[in-house]
């Protein structure tokens, strides 16, 4: 933990609570920015992820800064591939510290608009697994038109991966479905509680 | 030692027929794949990205149904799901309050008894595999591993994180020629297939750009996500580049049961979007 | 006995871990005060019979350390010390004393973090 | 009855920051035999040792204790002060308060407490103490270098000129060490091997020095001032007196095709070679690993063209003893190679190279001649990229430190490219410049004003090969990490100063310590970095960690000047704490039986056997004997000794039974 005989502004600091949720120390990061040059979709992000750490650095004393992490675009295009974790020379984990800022931005409802279509993926995809116990990719499709309004998007590929054989138009169902909703029920209410 | 068998839901959808081409490769090998009972989906990126606990109590239940079955391993032959369950596995054998919480939340005490086997693991493991093959899958290959077979090296410790070697060495056992290649665990855009589709096209693009440039005749996987990108996608990627890309992506085991001569429609390569065909002459195969 | 302080005696060498303690020392590092150091050239010179004086005369727990086998400033003290060790602990064990009050452990020149770690984990 | 002074430091407020020193001084009166008790603000300052020795003569003190710092530090000050004062130094000791206490633990009680339990401890021993007198050891005034790269060179030719015999021990067929591999120097860029050659035929000719090349320490047996050395002269199969080093073996030799490890592996040498053409001695060396005669019996064909018939096929490794007085380790340091690097690509990359083949390509001696050709094809790079910090400032590759030379042999080379490659475009990836030394900042400003050598701030992810071009994917953090990809003809690697070979097993065979990155410890890091723990060996040069050569120059002639202060007494004085068997009046004249397993266990051989003999020389008994210039006073015989005959002066029985009893506070009863 920060040696403690510095007070926070305002509770602990975005940097605290990363470190608390995921074990890594921000501070260990010397910005060698290794990480950003080997991230496949640096060039897409508005923060590569070595900025990001530098965001959360200084964001004990700049509020604003930790804002800037959680509305960040950056924090939804990580694909986690694990490519900054594998060759950072302070062995920091940098995707689950975006995991942990993407579960943050979620909770206090900073979500980068640009990341509409990437969350809606996603929560189709819950949606399926919490209904089905299972992906059902026709129902999860549906959903993420539903979410995103893409309604003409992939048009073409539904028929040619019906016909072969591809798509299922009955899912799959786990026999157990009641426990999967109260594994689920009881995972969204520990998020609200969290801060 | 009983091995179990977590298929994973992209298998029973769009990627058939990389089920269809594992179960008869295991026929053949007289190996049987009993599936974990009653398994659920292992919640792939939208677990661990919108969640922290669903992440793990989705995998822990798949682990401790095997667990209770008896199974002392579980093929994973999906490399997100592979990822997903030895992460899970790794943290809650660290953490054992963590392990008590997760296994409260899914009403299942997780042990972590049953180790984590990938698809090359698993192959690697059958003794005699050469012997098995009947017409030699003679092709210039490039062995794409992606990134969730080969990171985070301190979890899934298999193989090494840069220039991985394992699965080159199984397509050697059947005859192909792996070729020294550069994307070999550049990410392909997993999961944004459907949200972003452009991400996916360029990123499989400069997949199949260096494959290509370097001569090979086909790109093997051993994940769901990455075939449908650099297969499904493949319209996207084209459309993108500006050029067209011939090469087929196919599945190891189906490179495997091609090799043992298996019959094509049994492996599922009539479900490809890139036709599985190999320019004339230079391989005893006839022409598929 | 919530407010149990035990006294711990750590038996070092002079080369090793004496200086190791030293470095944890001009490091800053904090360890309990219920241990105490007494220092011997090397640990060969250590007359484990002293030992059983020391928990006579109230020692709670020992610690006997010095350098790394093959570092000893004197070529092989240690390697004498780890033989008597070895015998040492059957007689503990036949006098009734719990071995673990005992930790014989090698500190190199460098170990001063472990020096502090061990007399953490002591106190 | 004991009159003991005790004497507490504040230390300015080191040890009276959490210690209550008053009250230390307090409890010290009331511990019986302690006749003065008084705390000072610097004991180690010369008022507070006028205070001792006032104490002394005033009280007429039998014992000081100065509760203060470690004895490690101030434990030969205090004693010289009670010394000069006429109390024996060995009655005097020093209770470790601060770095055992002051420093390690909060400001409270229990610190307070455990002061006064050091301070009681040591007022225990120094009350069995006795007056001791120094031992006078004799001092072999030859010193033996180990190591012959300019570290080592400088130490020999120091030693050599201060009128001392040196023996110079060196690994490879020839001194010059990895400077000997380099083209230009920074920051002056004077050729290397320029200003080096003169210094190894100095050595070479000087009348002092005794050079033994291809050569490696067998064994290290004795301690300060009486050393015996066992060298083991590898067989060169050669005879060195009739070889004139005309070279006509080596241009004959058939087998050809070795990679020389002169050239980093970039050039080729044959069998039998002399390793560069300035090398010293100028003789060749037969390479038994790859010779056709060693390896299936036939050719021979050097031993025809030598016109003096040098060439002796059967000679064996030779040992040869010496009776040193000091050695000096100059052992210097390696660097990691390029297949280190998983991201860089394990070293399957021909044109990956790192620092010392880049000066291989740049020196005139080098493969290319100084070309500027890469080794893949022989091309001439157009664009090269030079990555720094590669392997260093690392923890995930086990190297944490920064090897502190990289940043300004990455200057030098960007610059000896762009000046032999004018259109060339040179990149640096550089993390942050370390350019502390005189004239180093000016010399990298010169590389990015004058040879417009591209700087991109930001670490390289990844290296591979796309048709033909090395692609080195990096970004430039200061243009908000945007990932670039630079196709270069060439890499050069700056990797990490790492350890020699073999440094390990060295220090073992010396009982030097060294670090977890098996670089050799100094006794202090800051107040005596030439010297180690190990009485006698001194350091010099990148043995002890990464540096340049203007200071392991320096250090040599540091470590040169130790030695000299040694070798300038006639006799040594040691410390009397050694072990003596008791000795009592007939007719037991000793309590030892003879057992002699005190003989066994000592390292140094230091007990002999002593026939007591009666009036009429009938052999009355047997006893040990300790030999005080052989002993080292480790103690291990003490512990042997089954009758208690044999102790150890300073650490005695007493000694240490009163302080285990005192720590514990069974209080020792008599005054």
């Amino acid at each position: 933990m920060r040696s403690d005989n510095h007070a926070h502004p305002a509770g602990p600091a975005l940097a605290d609570r990363v470190l608390e949720k995921t074990g890594v120390d921000v501070a260990r990061c010397y910005q060698c920015g290794k990480c950003s040059a080997g991230c496949p979709l640096a060039a897409d992000m508005d923060f590569p992820p070595s900025q990001v750490m530098h965001l959360l650095q200084l964001a004990a004393g700049f509020p604003e800064y930790a804002e800037l992490a959680l509305r960040s675009h950056t924090i939804w295009l990580c694909l986690t591939c694990e490519i900054c974790y594998c060759r950072c020379p302070m062995e920091l984990d940098i995707p689950k510290v975006m995991d942990a800022l993407r579960h943050e931005s979620l909770a206090q409802k900073k979500t980068n608009p640009k990341a509409r279509d990437i969350i809606a993926f996603h929560r189709a995809f819950l949606d399926s697994v919490r209904t089905t116990g299972r992906l059902f990719e026709m129902g999860q499709v549906i959903d993420y038109k539903l979410r995103s309004g893409h309604f003409l998007q992939d048009m073409l590929q539904a028929p040619w991966m019906f016909l072969v054989g591809k798509l299922h138009l009955l899912p799959e169902r786990v026999r157990d479905r009641r426990l999967l909703g109260r594994i689920f029920a009881r995972t969204s209410k520990a998020k609200e509680k969290r801060p | 030692m009983k091995t179990g068998f977590y298929p994973g839901c992209s298998m029973k959808g769009s990627a058939r027929e990389y089920s269809e081409s594992l179960l008869a490769v295991a026929a053949a090998l007289g190996r049987d794949l009993p599936e974990v009972p009653d398994w659920n989906c292992c919640g792939a990126t939208a677990a661990h990205n919108l969640d922290p606990d669903l992440a793990l109590a989705l995998p822990a239940r798949i682990l401790a149904a095997a667990e209770k079955e008896g199974m002392d391993e579980v093929l994973v032959p999906c490399a997100a799901c592979y990822s997903r369950l030895s992460v899970t596995r790794h943290e809650l054998l660290a953490d054992e309050a963590l392990r008590r919480r997760i296994s409260g939340l899914v009403e299942a005490d997780f042990r972590g008894s049953a180790r984590v086997l990938n698809i090359i693991e698993w192959l690697a493991a059958i003794p005699g595999l050469e012997g098995m093959v009947k017409a030699p899958f003679a092709r210039r290959v490039a062995c794409y591993y992606g990134c969730l077979l080969v990171r985070p090296a301190g979890v899934v410790n298999f193989d090494r994180p840069e220039e991985p070697q394992s699965m080159d060495l199984l397509m050697k056992k059947i005859g192909a020629e792996p070729l020294d290649w550069a994307f070999k665990t550049e990410c392909c855009g997993a999961g944004f297939s459907v949200s972003r589709t452009d991400l996916v096209a360029k990123l499989s693009g400069l997949i199949l750009e260096d494959a290509v440039a370097r001569g090979a005749e086909a790109v093997i996987v051993a994940c769901p996500m990455c075939h449908l990108n650099l297969d499904m996608r493949r319209p996207n990627i084209e459309r993108r580049a500006g050029k067209k890309y011939h090469i087929p992506v196919i599945y190891i085991t189906q490179a495997l049961g091609l090799a043992m001569g298996l019959p094509a429609k049994k492996l599922g390569l009539q479900r490809h979007k890139v036709a599985v065909k190999f320019p004339a002459a230079n391989s005893a195969a006839k022409d598929i | 006995m919530p407010d149990f302080e035990p006294k711990i005696v750590a038996f070092v060498c002079n080369w090793c871990t004496y200086a190791g303690a030293d470095l944890t020392g001009t490091s800053r590092m904090k360890y309990s005060p219920q241990v105490s150091i007494i220092r011997f050239p090397c640990t060969g010179r250590i007359d484990f019979m002293l030992l059983l004086k020391a928990f006579a005369s109230g020692a709670d727990g020992i610690i006997v350390s010095g350098c790394h086998p093959n570092d000893c400033h004197y070529s092989s003290g240690n390697f004498h010390a780890r033989r008597r060790w070895i015998i040492f602990r059957g007689l503990l064990d036949f006098l009734g004393i719990d071995v673990r009050r005992v930790q014989f452990s090698w500190y190199g020149r460098w170990g001063r973090s472990r020096a502090t770690s061990a007399c953490a984990a002591w106190a | 009855m004991a009159r003991i002074g005790v004497f507490i430091c504040h230390c300015g407020e080191n040890i009276s920051a959490t210690v209550d020193v008053g009250k230390v001084a307090e409890a010290a009166a009331r511990i019986p035999g302690v006749a003065h008790s008084v705390d000072y603000k610097y004991m180690c300052s010369d008022p507070g040792q006028q205070m001792v020795q006032n104490a002394i003569r005033e009280k007429n003190l039998t014992g000081v204790v100065v509760a203060a710092c470690s004895p490690r530090m101030h434990e030969p000050t205090f004693r010289r002060a009670c010394a000069a004062a006429g109390l024996n130094p060995f009655l005097c000791e020093m209770a470790n308060i601060r770095e055992h206490c002051s420093w390690v633990h909060e400001k409270g009680d229990a610190t307070t407490e455990k002061a006064i339990d050091i301070v009681r401890t040591l007022v225990a021993k120094v009350k069995k103490n006795k007056a001791l007198q120094p031992i006078k050891v004799p001092v072999t005034k030859v010193a033996m270098v180990i190591g012959g790269g300019i570290a080592g060179i400088q130490a020999s030719l120091d030693i050599a000129n201060a009128g001392h015999r040196v023996i110079l021990v060196e690994r490879e067929p020839s001194i010059g060490g990895h400077m000997s591999q380099l083209s230009e120097t920074f920051p002056t860029l004077d050729c290397s091997q320029c200003i080096l050659t003169p210094r190894m035929v100095e050595v070479a000719q000087h009348a002092n020095i005794t050079l033994h090349t291809y050569s490696e320490l067998e064994s290290l047996e004795g301690f300060i001032g009486n050393f015996k050395a066992r060298i083991r002269k590898k067989a060169r199969s050669l005879d060195e007196k009739l070889c004139t080093g005309c070279g006509l073996c080596a241009q004959k030799c058939p087998t050809r095709r070795i990679a020389s490890e002169f050239d980093a592996g970039l050039g080729l040498r044959p069998a039998i070679y002399v390793p560069f053409p300035q090398a010293v001695p100028n003789k060749p060396v037969i390479d038994r690993e790859h010779c056709t005669y060693y390896l299936k019996g036939k050719c021979r064909l050097c031993e025809k063209v030598c016109p003096t018939q040098a060439i002796r096929f059967d000679q064996e490794d030779e040992i040869v003893e010496v009776d040193v007085g000091a050695v000096v380790l100059a052992t210097g340091f390696d660097i990691k190679h390029s297949d280190f690097f998983p991201e860089y690509g394990y070293g399957k990359h021909k044109d990956v190279i790192d620092g010392l083949q880049f000066e291989r390509l740049a020196s005139a001696s080098g493969p290319t001649l100084g070309e500027m050709r890469r080794p893949s094809d022989g091309k001439v790079p157009e664009t090269v990229v030079f990555v720094a910090c590669a392997g260093s400032r690392d923890p995930a590759k086990g190297i944490e430190y920064c090897s502190k030379i990289c940043c300004m042999y990455t200057a030098k080379h960007a610059m000896l490219y762009k000046h032999k490659v004018h259109h060339g475009k040179p990149y640096v990836f550089y993390m942050d410049i370390r350019a502390g030394g005189k004239m180093y900042e000016e010399f990298v400003r010169r590389a990015m004003e004058e040879d417009g050598v591209q700087y991109v701030r930001g670490r390289v992810s990844r290296i591979f090969e796309r048709n033909g071009k090395l692609v080195v994917k990096g970004a430039d953090t200061l243009l908000g990490a945007r990932p670039m990809e630079i196709e270069a003809d060439m890499v050069v690697l700056a990797t990490a100063g790492v350890a020699q070979a073999g440094a390990e097993e060295l220090a073992q065979k010396l009982h030097v310590s060294y670090d977890a990155h098996k670089f050799y410890a100094e006794a202090h890091p800051k107040l005596r970095p030439v010297e180690t723990n190990t009485a006698g060996i001194f350091l010099a040069g990148a043995c002890q960690a990464p540096k340049d050569i203007p200071e392991s120059v320096a250090q040599a002639s540091g470590a040169a000047a130790k030695v000299a202060a040694l070798f300038s007494q006639a006799e040594l004085v040691r410390e009397p704490l050694i072990a003596v068997v008791d000795r009592q009046a007939p007719p037991l004249y000793s309590s030892c039986v003879g057992c002699f397993l005190c003989q066994s266990a000592c390292p140094y051989q230091a007990i002999e056997k002593e026939e007591i003999r009666g009036r009429d020389g009938q052999l009355l008994k047997t006893v040990a004997k300790v030999n005080p210039g052989l002993c080292q006073g480790c103690g291990t015989c003490v512990a042997f000794c089954r009758t208690k005959s044999i102790d150890i002066q300073g650490f005695s029985h007493e000694q240490v039974h009163a302080e285990v009893l005192a720590l514990l506070n069974r209080g020792d009863r008599d005054a």
